[in-house]
């Protein structure tokens, strides 16, 4: 049951399969050439590997293939498991990918605790958090987001994809952060105290 | 979605609930800041945070920081300026309503648990994001990619142009170099003597021997025809054709036609 | 036209796809369980990717997925910069062009300036020049020439229709004014050839 398949399938195909990183239609244009239809070969191949051991994804812009996550039981064995992150970094990735962009005063608020210095580099360290330029507010405060490698990673087709977005944005829980409150409630933490209550990372 | 193992952290929330619920074994080092305390006193009194109690809360808040002082447990400054902001506000809720202050008792406790829920929602958040299926830990892209690679040809550019106009610049720089002076403009030795020779006949006085240079010559023509006239009447002293006369030096250099 | 995939081959293809190393099929059946048939996972395997960008393939006892070896021309992307030549090596090539075979010394003498090894790589590398020999004089120097892809380049028949010194006369291309253009670019060559010694490293 040989079938002939289309050249330009297999070749979109072959490359995503060579590829040490996520590619867009773009960059698979470059290496299969301009005579190919790319956004039709991925569909094409997005409905063959449907429901196989290996799927084509896509997060962002880009696409990948990675094996089927129902058979993680069988792969995860003998790995070295994730680096577990901290809570700290688990709640500031959480605030920037729900509400970005977002300056660092503007997590501290709704953590209602200064951020370490090494909680948002361990998120730019894993290629999730980008700096996104500076809110035009007095100050000129740096804003961060969140990455296509965050998309990748946590297999998102689109940041409208994170868990519950919906339902938050309509309780009103990612509106616009009140940081009046936040100065409001809390005075100046001291360092020497601060030491109790910083992320243990 | 359940709780329970969500949290990659070594203080789930169940644990923190225990402690909470037991303040003699409180670790003040577990919570992240006064706003998690208060989370977690909120959670422990009801799932949905928008059917809390706020003047509950704040009581148990205030509970909890005064047992910890009498265990001189140290805490951060931070759990104090809640504590006395959480003592205002509950006297205020307390008392009775003055349409004055602004924002309102009611206003502040809203604001307060909007925070918590807020920061309810980013935690669960956080917990769901962990939980999906992760690259690396649940889905696995190819450990040996052949990899892609760019191959950089380089092209050089050049025109036909540039090509012989180097080489034409190469020659002109190569070229044998021949030096001409320039023409200037000079009275020669002789022409100063038959100018001198033929204007003498006019000259029965004492002349002055400037009287014979070309009236409108350029100052370099002037200079020159002055040095040639005056060897010319030196020439035409010699000869006896002329007498000369200086009464001092530098002074006035006079000529005459011989008597 | 989703079919429902044999679960055993499901787990092969991931297993193999995840893999750091080729697999035989013991090792395969220690991530799978021993309850997969795991030769037979394989053929159906082998049979599905038959023809597609990617296959499957065995050497020796081990099996690996990788990308079909007629595409492996896209794996490689051509990409073309280009780049003006130094005045160096533009004067280098005339007096090839005019004078060869020259070695590098009679370059120089007639230049009256040094040339690095750089120019003349970067003359061969473009295809314009070649080394055509040795003189036959004390030290036997390498001698040069042009290629035929010089004349297809400039668009010349054959080197005869290079102008002569008398037609470069005639075109004001010897005129004093270029000597003293020449005299005065003259300090700058050095650097041109510089920056060609470091582009070949």
């Amino acid at each position: 049951m040989m079938i002939e398949l289309d050249p330009d399938v297999r070749a979109v195909e072959a490359t995503l399969f060579a590829a040490e990183h996520p590619m867009t239609a773009e960059n698979i244009r470059n290496y299969v050439g301009d005579t190919v239809d790319v956004p039709a070969a991925l569909n094409k191949l997005c409905e063959h590997y449907g429901g196989r051991g290996i799927e084509l994804v896509q997060r962002g812009n880009s696409w990948h293939f990675q094996t089927a996550a129902d058979l993680a039981h069988l792969l995860r064995r003998e790995r070295e498991e994730t680096r577990k992150l901290s809570r700290a970094a688990v709640e500031t990735l959480a605030i920037i990918a729900y509400h970005e962009p977002v300056s660092r005063a503007e997590i501290e608020a709704i953590r209602g605790v200064q951020i370490s210095k090494g909680t948002l580099d361990v998120l730019m360290e894993a290629g999730w958090v980008r700096p996104a330029g500076r809110r035009e507010v007095p100050g000129r405060p740096l804003i961060y987001a969140t990455t296509s490698g965050f998309l990748t990673h946590f297999g998102l087709t689109s940041r409208k994809d994170l868990p519950g977005i919906d339902d938050l944005k309509a309780a009103g829980l990612l509106d616009p952060i009140d940081m009046a409150l936040g100065d409001m409630q809390f005075g100046e933490e001291s360092d020497g105290e601060l030491e109790i209550v910083e992320d243990n990372d | 979605m359940n709780a329970d193992g969500l949290f990659e952290e070594d203080i789930t929330l169940r644990e923190a609930d225990e402690r909470a619920a037991d303040v003699l074994t409180i670790d003040i080092d577990g919570w992240e800041g006064p706003l998690d305390l208060l989370l977690t006193l909120a959670r422990n009194q009801k799932v949905d945070l928008r059917a809390i109690s706020i003047l509950a809360l704040v009581e148990q808040y205030l509970v909890f920081i005064e047992q910890a002082r009498t265990l001189k447990l140290e805490l951060a400054a931070d759990y104090l300026v809640m504590a006395a902001w959480l003592a205002y506000l509950k006297s205020s809720l307390l008392l009775p309503k003055d349409p004055t202050i602004d924002p309102s008792p009611e206003e502040l406790a809203m604001r307060l648990q909007l925070r918590l829920e807020r920061l309810n929602a980013m935690r669960e958040s956080g917990a769901r994001l962990m939980a999906r299926d992760r690259v690396g830990r649940d889905v696995f892209v190819r450990a040996l990619p052949e990899g892609l690679r760019v191959v950089k040809a380089r092209a050089w550019e050049c025109d036909y142009f540039d090509l012989i106009t180097a080489y034409g610049q190469i020659k002109a720089r190569s070229q044998p170099v021949f030096h001409v002076v320039k023409k200037r403009a000079v009275m020669t030795l002789e022409e100063a003597l038959d100018r001198v020779s033929s204007m003498i006949g006019l000259a029965v006085n004492w002349t002055t021997i400037e009287s014979f240079l070309p009236d409108h010559a350029e100052p370099a023509l002037r200079k020159s025809a002055l040095a040639s006239s005056f060897v010319a009447a030196l020439e035409l002293a010699k000869r006896g054709t002329i007498d000369l006369q200086q009464d001092a030096m530098f002074a006035p250099l006079k000529i005459r036609l011989k008597a």
